[in-house]
């Protein structure tokens, strides 16, 4: 087993950053309160566009490259993960170990080469 | 076992593998109008892995790749044989489809390639790991051929339905799969069934049932066959045909393996299920078609309610009964591909399809030939005699019966009756109402050929098969038997 | 081995059929009625060469197959007369639909030469299965020239035929599934000596009984066959009527008499009371039809149940008897849907007030209409007659009610027989059409005048027609034998009265001591 | 201590929320896809208490096939739901209804 | 720092949940203390460059500047826009910079002086850099504005597409050290170079390796040359442009204290960590204790940061882009290949495997 006795400080410290960063976003708006900065109105609260008011919904359809992108990253990020493993256990794996790696990769590769050629990673 | 051993015998799935990734990136570095080109050449391949497979068959039988990952049997041999000729077919009926519709690209054939490999190895594995690889690089390629003619909103529709649904099937398989390995402590076959012996606790039943459930899902039983007829309809014909054979297959072999093998010990827990399961397919199958237009929807409503039939077969847990599940998709591979071949032939000159009963109108007068293949189809799908499908709903039938499963197979074959009802209504359309309709524009020679194949085979002259069909399925089912 | 004779009789027809959906109209009209005669003439060589007494199966051919199935082939005397049914009327089906059918003729003759095939089929079949195949195929065929060539309403009565047929026909499947499990043979003269469980065998009976009650058809389940009849062409009338509803008394005599005699004499009761409500029931509805095809579909019906309960009487008169109502129904039916079809194809229309007075104008259909009416009556020197007579003398020994019952089904039908022949044939010619029409040409002579030889032949000498059948029905019954109901009107030999009204004198009785 | 019952509970809670997402959801398809993917951590925090309870290392890497098979997954459904998208104008689960009967 | 508790009679337990809690302070105090001068150097190296004078009012040589700073903008008011999503909005910076903090807790500062040793530290620190896209990408949605959505996207596009290289970029240091574990990662370049030098980086195979790594580290964190995200001339403040007053100080403490922790990275993967450069006792400098070495490293990183900040011109998003996809992750899956390859082929594997 795992010594999980490890990770409970991470806990704490992750509980402990929490804390803090909610203190500095909170403790500034009671700060402003008491000392009069805290004058909200209509314009101030509008959202910023160089002194327009906003012309369309904020969230419109985007560039469909964002999310191709995203996809790629799901995907190759996640074949990384097979390689965390291997790469600390490649002494007992050995060359077969290896061997599939880089059949793994290739096809990968591959992967990639299609994506490239069809031009999902162009970005102009 | 040495490596080389295990390259050997799962020749095709990597023959198939390296000539989808040379072909992925044929398509990338060529035009569009290669992909007629590529589609060949994905036909060619699948034929090496069909003649490579069957030239297992004299000198891999029982024998496990990987170190018991994949196991080359008469079973998977069987059944991968099926799916390849399957995937043939509906590749060679393909380009036309798409080509009407200005989307043919030669990712087409790359995905049924790779929908291939995963069919094969769903049923060859003998371990829930690579089975559910197996399963997933099937059903992830399914749920883009679904959506493939993205320009038409049913098709990314159906794409999406398959997705969700299929999606919703597989976590609840895996999520069975996690109960067996759980509470067997192993993931192989033969492992989790030495277990399950040993000591069969009620969370293994769940693992067992879920498991169960989530294949009922995809192979479409009752009562999770709720997507099919969206998806069968909104997908591509091509797709449809696909669909309803080669995934078909091989979810119903892997299904049967699954029962036979891991879960064999256990058949009076799944034998319910499947009894319930196969009873309401057909029921709901035959009860589903009647009043539908659409042909592809109809043809959708008949898969379900040959999937009650062919798990009857399976309900009667006996050698013979899995002998009758494979000979029964054998039988069931040519007629459903054969239809729906007819189907993407029923098309007018500017390449729409003739999609309802009112098109098709009178057809035998404006296409005879057409008329009288379907005609033998549908007669065949319904069990007919001498048609050759009879003969598949015979073998699921004794299997029944010699199970002592009469009351079974007596509710079941009455229930044929009522999908006779709509296979009827076909060929009245067809051949006693009067034409209203376009009259269907010339079909391509690959498309008669395709149809012609598959008369053939589903025509009496089919019963010159039974020899070799029977002797293979038995050897087939025996080698499932046996394994444990 | 001898010449596979019955292979040929099935050869013929089918490639005749294959041959003909790919003709034109009149070479396919040539070729049906070629191969239907050839069929003919194969048939008559097959009676002469049957061998009265001989074995009980002759002509047999055997092949097996696979998974228990095999190609087998035989017939006794009781197929044997049934095939010449069908090898007989054949041709005349096929020139029953020489002009009247204009549409798509190659696939309407190979419809009906598949029809052939699969009668045939059906009588020479000495294995369950295969059995089952010829029994069910027919469906097809049947199916297309009702729903293709049939009347207006075709649609609905192709899908009642199809529907009713097949439900019974699939619970037979599963009857002979479990069959085939338990004595582990699919061999039909095997199984006719195997002792199935009795509490089984009512199981098995039923199942049969869904089957062979539909093809009969039986009351209620006849329901269709009116239907059918009214839209089905001529010769889809015909051969319906001739030879598709004696699958049924066939079934009954191959399969659930010998098979399981128990369940056969337990249920019997049931068969007498579903015939003799047929046998009231549909002779008062024919009474009333309008439509000259639905008053002969009902009598149909109630000659049939004439034919059952012959068959469940278990003894020989009634087993005969059966036989030859099957075989001279088989004529006469046909004759008479013949008959309709010839001025149907003259007027189109069927209904019986369109037409009167024809013994007018058409003199000799009118005598040939007039031979065939007798026939269905009984007349005697008629074939109904030799099978009425004896199915009620087998019956009568049986029960005196139910003779009684079926008895006044035959007046009736004497009554709507009359009644049809009377408005068809005499009275004043009201309709103008129909007083023009011509009288028989020599294509319907050629039609009617065969039958009507055969029913005066099996009229006047059945015996030609019951010698092959005779060892047979023997056999039969004495198989049913330890079954067979108390009679409740046994005839046994009485002691003469000692003192009769012609007695002359006991004592000199023994002259010949003298 | 937390024993492995605990794990199956919660994973069992998971799945059957997952489930419940899919078919009680009548709003957003990106809900269903976030209740499929819900449904294969489930299937990991099986996988892997098993693992860890068997002392087995097989449900690890079976759990880490899951993953990547689901992320696989979500990138296909996505790429799905945007074609869909593009040609309906909506992901409302109540407007997949382009076929009847 | 558990046994200086016991030893002040606290229980085994309260000790060391005491000794963990200081410790926590112990960094995450000092690593905001840390950020603000890191601010003020940021400035001060970048106005060099430019031969200007950069802060230098507030206290001795502007010192104090940051603090003044983070006084005035803690004294600002909290401006929440009415269309944003509330709840989004004021999490998006506490996630931000919680994020920031908690990827410290595994880096060991001296040999064993780690808050949480666990073995698998490597991953843990990309995992928990993974989780900062989110921050960013609730803070440009939450705002409902076009400029903190479009930069949101951007900065999330952006930081995924280098993730990638990056992770293969570490399986390269996994693959010679033959473990997650950071301290072991050092200790496994003790006397790497010819026995002498305590780095990778002196290995040529893996001195590209790194330079790529210093390039995606540059583009994690967005900084110059790829700061696309908060582009003025584009994007006014970027995803940040709705936020004010300590919200606003969030963004930015994190943002630093990732640059800090990528320069700790680089200092501990490739430069040998704690460890002195040379494994040779030159002068007594084994005796200095190892945080300094780190730190010292860890700060000539950041020199670098800021000396690329003053020098290099921005890229456009296309180029951005396409150095990650078709340059970096290419190259750095070769690289695994060659790297694993060749250690296969010398079977020289790291020392902690």
């Amino acid at each position: 087993m795992v010594d999980l006795e490890q990770y409970l400080p991470i806990l704490i410290f992750l509980f402990i950053a929490v804390v803090l960063s909610t203190a500095f976003v909170f403790l500034p708006m009671g700060v402003s309160r008491l000392t009069g900065a805290h004058a909200p109105d209509a314009e101030k609260l509008s959202e910023y566009e160089c002194g327009f008011p906003a012309f369309d919904d904020a969230r419109s359809q985007f560039d469909v490259r964002f999310y191709l992108v995203a996809i790629s990253f799901l995907l190759f990020d996640l074949e990384a993960s097979f390689l965390f493993p291997w790469a600390v256990s490649l002494d007992i794996t050995g060359w077969t170990g290896w061997i599939a790696m880089v059949i793994f990769l290739l096809i990968l590769a591959i992967g990639l080469a299609y994506e490239w050629k069809m031009g999902a990673l162009d970005w102009d | 076992m040495s490596y080389a051993n295990s390259l050997y015998l799962t020749g095709a799935e990597i023959g198939l593998s390296i000539a989808g990734l040379v072909l992925l990136l044929a398509t990338a570095w060529t035009t569009r109008s290669s992909a007629r080109a590529i589609t060949i050449a994905a036909v060619t391949a699948l034929f090496g892995a069909l003649i490579f497979n069957l030239s297992l068959a004299n000198d891999g039988v029982g024998a496990a790749a990987f170190g018991g990952l994949l196991e080359v049997d008469a079973f998977s041999i069987f059944a991968k044989s099926l799916v390849y000729i399957a995937t043939i077919a509906c590749l060679i009926v393909a380009p036309r489809y798409f080509e009407d519709r200005g989307q043919f690209r030669g990712e087409f054939a790359v995905l049924m390639l790779f929908n291939a490999v995963g069919m094969g190895i769903m049923v060859s594995a003998v371990d829930l790991m690579t089975l559910y690889i197996g399963l997933e690089l099937s059903s992830l390629s399914s749920y883009v051929l679904a959506s493939f003619a993205r320009r038409d909103d049913k098709s990314s529709e159906a794409g999406l339905k398959y997705f969700i649904l299929g999606g919703l099937a597989s976590g609840i398989i895996l999520y069975g799969v996690s109960l067996v390995y759980g509470f067997s402590g192993t993931t192989s076959y033969d492992g989790v069934r030495a277990a399950f012996d040993a000591d069969f606790s009620t969370g293994a039943l769940f693992g067992v049932v879920f498991v169960l459930a989530g294949l009922a899902f995809k192979v479409a039983a009752v009562p999770f066959h709720m997507w099919t007829p969206d998806v069968y309809e909104g997908a591509p014909t091509p797709v449809t045909a696909f669909f309803a054979s080669a995934p078909k297959v091989a979810a119903v072999a892997m299904l049967v393996r699954m029962a036979a093998v891991p879960f064999g010990g256990q058949a009076e827990a799944w034998q319910q299920i499947v009894i319930f399961a196969a009873l309401a397919s057909i029921v709901v199958g035959a009860l589903g078609a009647i009043g539908q237009q659409n042909l592809k929807r109809l043809l959708a409503y008949s898969s379900i309610n040959n999937v009650g039939f062919i798990l009857i077969g399976l309900a009667a847990a006996t050698p013979a009964g899995i002998s009758g599940v494979l000979i029964y998709l054998s039988i069931y591979v040519f007629m459903t591909i054969g239809s729906f071949v007819a189907l993407l032939m029923l098309r007018t000159e500017k390449g729409e399809a003739l999609a309802t009963f009112d098109d098709i109108s009178g057809l035998s007068t404006s296409s005879p030939a057409l008329a009288w293949c379907l005609l033998a189809l549908m007669f065949s799908l319904a069990g007919i005699p001498p048609l050759f499908g009879f003969w598949g709903k015979f073998v699921v039938f004794q299997a029944a019966v010699r199970a002592d499963m009469i009351a079974l197979a007596a509710i079941g074959i009455a229930a044929s009756v009522i999908g006779a009802f709509y296979y009827i209504k076909f060929v009245k359309v067809m051949f006693f109402d009067e034409p209203k309709g376009a009259e269907p524009a010339k079909a391509p020679v690959s498309h008669w050929v395709v149809l012609g194949l598959c008369v053939l085979v589903i025509s009496p002259l089919g019963y010159l098969l039974t020899p070799w069909l029977g002797s293979v399925a038995d050897a087939a089912s025996q080698a499932l038997f046996f394994a444990a | 081995m001898e010449f596979p004779i019955l292979s040929l009789m099935l050869a013929v027809p089918l490639v005749a059929a294959i041959a003909c959906l790919f003709l034109n109209a009149g070479s396919a009209r040539m070729v049906a009625l070629f191969a239907t005669l050839f069929n003919l003439a194969l048939g008559i060589l097959l009676w002469i060469n049957y061998e009265i007494g001989g074995a009980q199966w002759q002509f047999v051919e055997r092949a097996e197959l696979f998974a228990g199935f095999s190609y087998a082939l035989g017939i006794d005397g009781i197929a044997l007369m049934l095939i010449m049914l069908s090898v007989f009327l054949m041709p005349i089906c096929i020139l029953a639909s020489w002009d009247s059918i204009t549409k798509r003729v190659g696939e309407y003759m190979a419809a009906f030469l598949l029809m052939e095939v699969l009668m045939i089929g059906v009588f020479a079949a000495q294995d369950l299965f295969l059995f089952y195949i010829f029994f069910e195929a027919g469906l097809i065929p049947m199916y297309l020239i009702i729903g293709v060539w049939g009347g207006d309403n075709r649609i609905y009565a192709s899908y009642k035929f199809f529907l009713y047929t097949l439900l019974g026909s699939v619970l037979m499947l599963i009857a002979m599934l479990w069959m085939v499990n338990e004595a582990g043979t699919t061999d039909i003269p095997t199984l006719m000596q195997y002792d199935f469980p009795v509490d089984a065998q009512l199981w098995l009976w039923l199942a049969f009984f869904a089957s062979f009650a539909v093809k009969m058809p039986m009351w209620p389940v006849h329901t269709w066959l009116p239907d059918a009849h009214v839209q089905a062409p001529t010769a889809g009338s015909v051969i319906l009527a001739g030879v598709l509803l004696k699958l049924g008394g066939y079934g009954f005599i191959r399969f659930s008499l010998p098979m399981f005699p128990d369940a056969s004499a337990d249920l019997a009761w049931l068969v007498f009371a579903l015939s003799m409500v047929a046998v009231i029931y549909t002779s008062l509805v024919a009474l009333v039809q309008e439509d000259m095809k639905k008053l002969i579909a009902y009598s149909s019906v109630a000659h049939m149940a004439i034919v059952t309960v012959g068959l469940f009487a278990f003894n020989v008169q009634g087993l005969e008897g059966a036989m030859m109502v099957m075989l001279g129904h088989g004529l006469v039916s046909g004759a008479l849907f013949l008959c309709v079809g010839v001025i149907y194809d003259r007027l189109h229309t069927r209904e019986i007030a369109r037409y009167g007075g024809l013994s007018i104008n058409m003199p000799k259909y009118a005598l040939f209409f007039l031979l065939f009416t007798m026939a269905s009556i009984g007349l005697p020197g008629t074939s109904n007659f030799v099978g009425e007579f004896l199915a009620l003398a087998g019956i009568y020994k049986v029960s005196t009610f139910v003779t009684l019952v079926c008895t006044t089904g035959i007046i009736l039908g004497a009554a709507y027989m009359l009644y049809l022949y009377r408005r068809v044939a005499f009275g004043e010619q009201v309709n103008a059409d129909a007083a023009r029409m011509p009288d028989l040409n020599a294509r319907e002579w050629a039609m009617l005048a065969p039958i009507a030889a055969a029913v005066l032949w099996m009229g006047v000498y059945p015996e030609s027609f019951l010698a092959p059948m005779r060892q047979d029905i023997a056999t039969l019954e004495a198989r049913l034998a330890s079954v067979a109901p108390e009679y409740d009107s046994a005839l046994t030999v009485g002691t003469p009265d000692e003192h009769a009204a012609n007695y002359i004198a006991a004592e000199h009785g023994s002259e010949g001591e003298h | 201590m937390i024993g492995i019952e605990h794990y199956v509970v919660v994973s069992t809670i998971l799945f059957v929320l997952g489930v419940l997402g899919i078919f009680l959801n009548r709003k957003n398809i990106i809900v269903i896809l976030m209740a499929i993917e819900l449904i294969l951590l489930a299937v990991n925090i099986n996988m892997v208490a098993f693992s860890a309870f068997l002392g087995d290392l097989v449900g690890q890497v079976f759990a880490m096939f899951i993953l990547t098979v689901a992320a696989a997954e979500a990138a296909i459904g996505l790429a799905i739901l945007m074609i869909y998208f593009r040609g309906r104008g909506t992901i409302a689960v109540d407007d997949a209804n382009r076929m009847k009967g | 720092m558990t046994e200086f508790f016991q030893s002040l009679g606290m229980s085994y337990e309260w000790a060391w949940g005491v000794a963990t809690v200081a410790g926590i302070l112990l960094i995450a105090l000092p690593l905001m203390l840390a950020v603000a001068m890191i601010i003020y150097v940021d400035r001060k190296v970048w106005a060099a460059i430019n031969l200007r004078r950069g802060p230098n009012v507030v206290g001795p040589f502007g010192l104090l500047q940051s603090f003044a700073d983070g006084l005035k903008v803690f004294l600002q008011e909290t401006i929440i826009p009415s269309a944003a999503n509330k709840g989004i909005f004021l999490l998006a910076p506490i996630v931000t910079f919680t994020v920031a903090l908690a990827a410290w807790a595994v880096i060991p500062f001296d040999a064993g002086m780690v808050l949480a040793d666990i073995n698998v530290g490597l991953l843990y620190i990309l995992a928990v850099s993974s989780l900062s896209v989110y921050g960013i990408i609730m803070a440009g949605w939450a705002s409902n504005s076009k400029y903190p959505f479009f930069s949101a996207m951007r900065a999330s596009a952006q930081m995924i597409s280098y993730e990638v290289s990056i992770g293969f970029i570490l399986v390269c240091v996994v693959l010679f050290a033959g473990t997650f574990n950071l301290n072991d990662i050092v200790r496994a370049q003790e006397g790497f170079g010819l026995g002498i030098v305590n780095a990778y980086v002196v290995h040529p195979l893996i001195f590209p390796i790194w330079v790529m790594f210093f390039i995606s580290c540059l583009a994690e964190t967005q900084r110059v040359p790829f700061d696309l995200t908060e582009a003025e001339s584009e994007l006014v403040a970027g995803y940040q442009t709705e936020y004010s007053s300590m919200s606003f100080a969030l963004f930015w403490l994190g943002e630093y204290a990732n640059i800090l922790l990528m320069c700790i990275l680089n200092a501990l993967l490739f430069f040998g960590g704690w460890l002195p450069p040379l494994d040779i006792d030159l002068i007594p400098w084994f005796d200095i204790p190892g945080i300094v070495w780190l730190l010292l490293k860890a700060f000539f990183f950041f020199f670098m940061f800021s000396w690329v900040m003053a020098t290099v011109p921005r890229y456009r998003y296309d180029q951005l882009m396409r150095l990650g996809w078709k340059v970096f992750l290419p190259l750095s899956l070769v690289f695994v290949l060659v790297i694993s390859g060749y250690l296969m082929a010398t079977g020289h594997f790291g020392a902690a495997a």
